[in-house]
């Protein structure tokens, strides 16, 4: 299998052809990881840079991911059979009472696109589903997004229920959407705020990696 | 239906100027909309914090705080007239009690200033479309209705001059068509649901205005339009599609005013001005004075034919000269002055075409906001009575037109723009002529959990 | 004194426009500032925080979050030049380093936006003046005019473009006189103290800009007329006094071309126009669009003549669309969109009296910035080179045109205004008319721990 | 003597005739109380009322209020004389950094106006100061003013100076200036923020008549 083959067909969203190369490479013996790393997660990292350089727009990249997402379901299965383990997990949604979610969807579309599993729990989320479905899944990292400024606040109080079940700790908490500032997640006591969904994947992955390096 | 438009309200395009409109809407206290000069609209709204039972008071003196500074700047310099709106927040519109009681307060403070100092204002209303919050979208019926049912009429018995809303019928499943750049679902949002929302809506806010004394004022496709030219500031779409779709949502907002309302249509519908041309009603509208609410290319050109001039949203909080609903109003004020003293003068088209001028090469949309261009999107428009076909027309004449500009080199658009040319209109060319048939495809298609096709009555 | 300004610069008073000057000055990238556009000039400063050594890292990362914003949005925008002014607070004037630390970021930064995409754009550095900090204030020497120097140097060498300062001198005995509207010892610190200490500073600011490869911008009586306007918006002195008030301030402000300076002056220098009528240089200017700094009743008119188009200045706080400066750079550069149109149109001079007549009749303060007014006063003030004269005779030349235009019902002032008209002119005639004289009666009259006069050499 | 020839005489500010008026009175035996309260503080009151209807300006204000001062000079030393109390003591000052203070000058002014003895440090005051002088006059206000978003912050180091003395609930705390707002005055726990002189003046009468109500 031809690596730049592989990265050409995710940039391009040919999900058809990722699917074919995956297969193709697997059937060769390359390394499970070596596809996923090398294969996808690189290739996939080259369309966010195209982004983020005003190359191409998200329709393009929403493609792209989707191809991205076609190989990964082939490599998935076994990847928990030879126990390599995704590069984290994520639960992500949008704050109780706010029904914003183009923003979250793309910091959810931009986290997968680093390799992560995320769990999006959607728009108008209870405070206290951020916590139980950390917990279940055993998630790595807690995304919370809130639109409205009277819904802002609501952050805050996600963040208390997780104090409260006493599990605040285990977590890392980024914030974020139009109104929230770094002050604010200051004073909410957020681990990370990034003001775009670029920034967001970039900031989660540079944690995953330290908090897994040892 | 009771109104039905087979052409336009303008003979000329000359005559289609800011500030008057063939039908021009006066309030009870006598303030003209559209009768010859333009007046600003202020909106504000709250600061970071939370809306319950207990934060009420807090929140009603802050709307207190608002309104007096508004009034109070307006009465400083010597403006002749002012409408304010109130767009609710989704907690004041589930607790119809809390958005009437902030209406009142704002309505008898609004009295108490023109028993003072002579100051005409009027109030607009707008409720939030709330009917969202189940999903899928339940349009004609139950709780979330009932409460949008509930604020209109008790803010309207109150003395709400204008009753307005947002209106959201199709973007549920709109919302993912914009991030795709998908036309072909934006067409069936906006051109199959969205009129079909929109008469039955439109229908029953003008009969409860008509009850109650109120005018039923317009609607907004902004949930639609704006989103996408949000986004396409951001760089995340293509401006081609973003201004595509700010052409496609006109037969949308037609249906409102075949359906009871007289206008003045709200802000941030930049597709007033297609509206306006076919209908004649009076238009709100907002641009540069509005970016402390959402950044736009066509700051200047979205004033050129605007009957009322807004901020569109601004949070009381403080800048260093005062609060910044405050700012605003200032603004406003200023900007509406210069277009009327050019009226005045005699200079009202030249003004508007300066500020045609000043954006419609720089971004396609502003290009499809030039008054020439919505003549002509207008006549496409008044040719059939078909909502989804006006739609479909209306996109591909839009493309066209855009396509055309950009060869004669009097737009300038981004490399990576220029491929979506073809994108989009491939996608165009493959939606059939007929819209049983398209809807049967679109059925298909898109994710059935996500809207309730018999809202719809399809 | 390096120059004499015995006529007007220009022979008509329609050739007064805005965008062009008679004397254009060039930066050294090219941007030529009066050649025939107008472009917008953006200020912004700290949220609330304390500067400290500590605080530092934070003030430059909010300093590079802001003025990446700001030539982000100019280029999404395509404004063809731009003026960033960079206004030291008292902390970082008081310690040099921090000053030309957070200068040389923004001016490194907008250079790289040159780089990449071709944006024209030009710093002006203009630290504050300090040296008030010591009561009484010391002028010619001590550590805060060394402090001062160090970041005009400092600035000066990595790259400023304009220097600039708004200063002081007068004011420490201005200010009592303001609330209580003393004509008389503001005739005194404007037409005695201050053309001194003008004529001193600027010597020395155009001396380390030749030395250095800057241009000798502008000063700004605003701590005098400004803080007049302020007030009196606010209610608690009359607006002829703050009228007079803006006039007065002309001489003051000519001591600095005399000197060396050649512009643009200062944004929020009201009495600009009368400097270009006179001089001919370019003049940066402020009004609807810096509501955000301060209200005002001359929103429109004090665009009339610009060459430069400002927001006064803006905190880094979150608006709903993004943050604050960016909100005002789009605001201007719409602003200047439309003017510059008007140009292209040759419809400049119409489009200056469209401004004019928007905000002349509504109060004293913008009837005085009327060009045809500006004329009659720069004539006036031509007529002799001794400042203290000049300066009591604009007193008494403005609070006549008030009257005229009070009588031909041109004008309308408040109630209480009326009554105020007689008592400045009882307190302009008690004023002798030899500087010497003078001079001797106000060292008996005014308190002398508030000044000192060898400051000023009297 | 006669109580709205004084009364008119204060509002128009003829000092003189202020204190020949205010003589005459005590000569014929009125209270001291009587004159200060319903002749000196009563008429300074319908000033400041003439000037919140927008009737007159500042200047007419401080001609007044140098007026009443003039027949209030006469007044003091029988004040103390007769164990009169004067309603209140205010330290006032704008704050280290900081040089604004025509807005604090006329929030001194009105407090005088409404008959409370005002301690006025002057501009650029170290924090410190605020609570060596509140402590050395024994006040019962404090009000702290600061015009700069960046010398703000130093209002609330000025009550924590309070705090660390041990003494901050001694003393009422009022702040205000342009910048200030009442989340900021809440936030740093301040007792009243008012945004304009003349309220500032309203709420400490209101404060020190409850203060002494018993
Ligand atoms: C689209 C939109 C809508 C759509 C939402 C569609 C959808 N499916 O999301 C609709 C029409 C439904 C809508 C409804 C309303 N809206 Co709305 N809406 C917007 C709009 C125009 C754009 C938002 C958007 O999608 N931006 C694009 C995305 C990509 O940006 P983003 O969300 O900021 O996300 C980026 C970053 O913030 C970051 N990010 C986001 N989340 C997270 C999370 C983490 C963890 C991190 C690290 C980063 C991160 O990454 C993203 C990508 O870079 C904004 C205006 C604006 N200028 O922002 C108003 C706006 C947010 N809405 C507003 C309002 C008032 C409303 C309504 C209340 C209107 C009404 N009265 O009915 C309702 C509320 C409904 C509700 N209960 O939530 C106001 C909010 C005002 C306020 N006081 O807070 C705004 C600011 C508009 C305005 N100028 O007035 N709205
Ligand atoms: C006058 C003025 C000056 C004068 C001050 C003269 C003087 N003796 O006070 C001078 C020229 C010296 C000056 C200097 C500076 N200034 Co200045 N100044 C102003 C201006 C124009 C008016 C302030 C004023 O007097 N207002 C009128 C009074 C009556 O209002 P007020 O102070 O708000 O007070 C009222 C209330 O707030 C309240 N109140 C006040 N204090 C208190 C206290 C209590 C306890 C209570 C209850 C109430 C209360 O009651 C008052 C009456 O109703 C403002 C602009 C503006 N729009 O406010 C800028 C302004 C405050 N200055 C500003 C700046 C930047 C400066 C300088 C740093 C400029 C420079 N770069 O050199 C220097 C700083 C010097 C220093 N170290 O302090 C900025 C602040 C920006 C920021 N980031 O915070 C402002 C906002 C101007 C602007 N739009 O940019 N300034
Ligand atoms: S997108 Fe803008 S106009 Fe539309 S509903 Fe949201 S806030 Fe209102
Ligand atoms: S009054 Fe305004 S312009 Fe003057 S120094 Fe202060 S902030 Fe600057
Ligand atoms: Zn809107
Ligand atoms: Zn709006
Ligand atoms: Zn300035």
């Amino acid at each position: 299998m031809d690596f730049e083959e592989l990265s050409l067909a995710v940039q391009k969203g040919k999900a058809k052809q990722v699917r074919e190369l995956v297969n193709q490479g697997v059937e060769e013996g390359i390394s499970i990881e070596k596809i996923l790393n090398e294969g996808l997660i690189d290739s996939m990292a080259v369309v966010g840079e195209n982004f983020k350089q005003n190359k191409i727009y998200v329709p393009e990249m929403l493609v792209a991911a989707r191809a991205m997402s076609a190989g990964l379901s082939i490599l998935e299965p076994l990847l928990t059979a030879t126990g390599v383990k995704p590069i984290g997990k994520i639960v992500i949604g949008t704050v109780r009472g706010d029904l914003h979610d183009i923003g979250k969807n793309l910091v959810a579309m931009m986290m997968k696109g680093m390799g992560a599993t995320v769990y999006d729990l959607g728009i108008d989320v209870p405070d206290v589903a951020f916590v139980e479905k950390a917990e279940e899944v055993g998630a790595d990292i807690v995304c919370i997004s809130a639109l409205l400024t009277t819904t802002m606040p609501a952050i805050g109080d996600v963040i208390t229920e997780f104090e409260k079940a006493g599990v605040r700790n285990k977590y890392h908490i980024m914030v974020g959407g139009a109104p929230v500032n770094q002050a604010f997640a200051d004073s909410i006591g957020a681990n990370k705020y990034t003001s775009n969904a670029a920034d967001a994947a970039e900031v989660a992955k540079a944690y995953l990696e330290s908090k897994y390096s040892n | 239906m009771s109104k039905q438009f087979t052409k336009l309200a303008y003979s000329s395009v000359d005559d289609m100027i800011y500030g008057s409109c063939p039908n021009p809407v006066t309030t009870r206290n006598g303030l003209v909309i559209g009768g010859g000069e333009i007046y600003p609209e202020v909106n504000f709204t709250l600061p970071p914090m939370h809306i319950t039972k207990d934060t009420m008071p807090e929140v009603l003196s802050i709307y207190q705080e608002m309104i007096h500074g508004v009034l109070k700047k307006v009465h400083e310099l010597h403006a002749p007239g002012l409408v304010v709106e109130f767009e609710t927040l989704p907690d004041m519109t589930e607790h119809p009690e809390w958005g009437i009681q902030i209406h009142k307060l704002l309505r008898d403070t609004m009295s108490d200033y023109e028993a003072k100092y002579g100051l005409k204002s009027a109030i607009r209303m707008t409720p939030n479309d709330i009917r969202e919050m189940s999903r899928p979208p339940i349009m004609r019926s139950g709780k979330y209705w009932e409460a949008m049912v509930k604020t209109f009429e008790g803010s309207a018995k109150d003395g709400a001059d204008f009753l307005s809303i947002e209106s959201t019928g199709g973007k549920e499943i709109n919302d993912e068509a914009i991030v795709n750049a998908d036309l072909r679902t934006s067409v069936f949002a906006l051109g199959c649901l969205a009129p079909r929302d929109m008469a039955w809506l439109w229908t029953n806010i003008s009969d409860i205005a008509r009850a109650n004394g109120a005018i039923s004022g317009g609607d907004s496709a902004c949930g639609f339009a704006n989103t996408a030219m949000v986004l396409a500031e951001q760089g995340f779409i293509p401006k081609v599609y973003a201004a595509i779709m700010r052409t496609i949502t006109t037969p949308r907002a037609l249906a409102a005013i075949e359906n009871g309302a007289v206008g003045p249509s709200k802000d941030c519908a930049y597709e007033n001005i297609y509206l306006k041309a076919i209908t004649g009603t009076p238009i709100s509208s907002e641009g540069k004075t509005a970016a402390c609410a959402h950044f736009s290319p066509i700051g200047n050109i979205s004033a050129a034919v605007a009957d009322l001039w807004s901020n569109e949203s601004v949070q009381q909080v403080k800048l260093l000269s005062g609060f910044a609903p405050v700012v605003s109003t200032e603004q406003l004020i200023y900007d509406c002055r210069l277009m009327n003293v050019a009226t005045r003068k005699g200079q009202t088209k030249l003004m508007r075409d300066l500020l045609v001028e000043s954006d419609c090469y720089l971004d396609p949309q502003a290009y499809v906001l030039r008054p020439d261009v919505a003549f002509e999107i207008g006549k496409e428009i008044v040719k059939t009575q078909d909502p989804f076909i006006r739609t479909l027309n209306t996109a591909k004449l839009t493309l066209d037109i855009i396509k055309k500009a950009v060869d004669k080199k009097e737009l300038v658009i981004e490399e990576r723009e220029l491929n979506w040319l073809d994108i989009l209109e491939s996608q165009l060319d493959e939606i059939p002529e007929d819209e049983e048939a398209f809807i049967a495809e679109m059925k298909k298609e898109v994710d059935s959990s996500k809207y309730n096709p018999s809202e719809y009555g399809i």
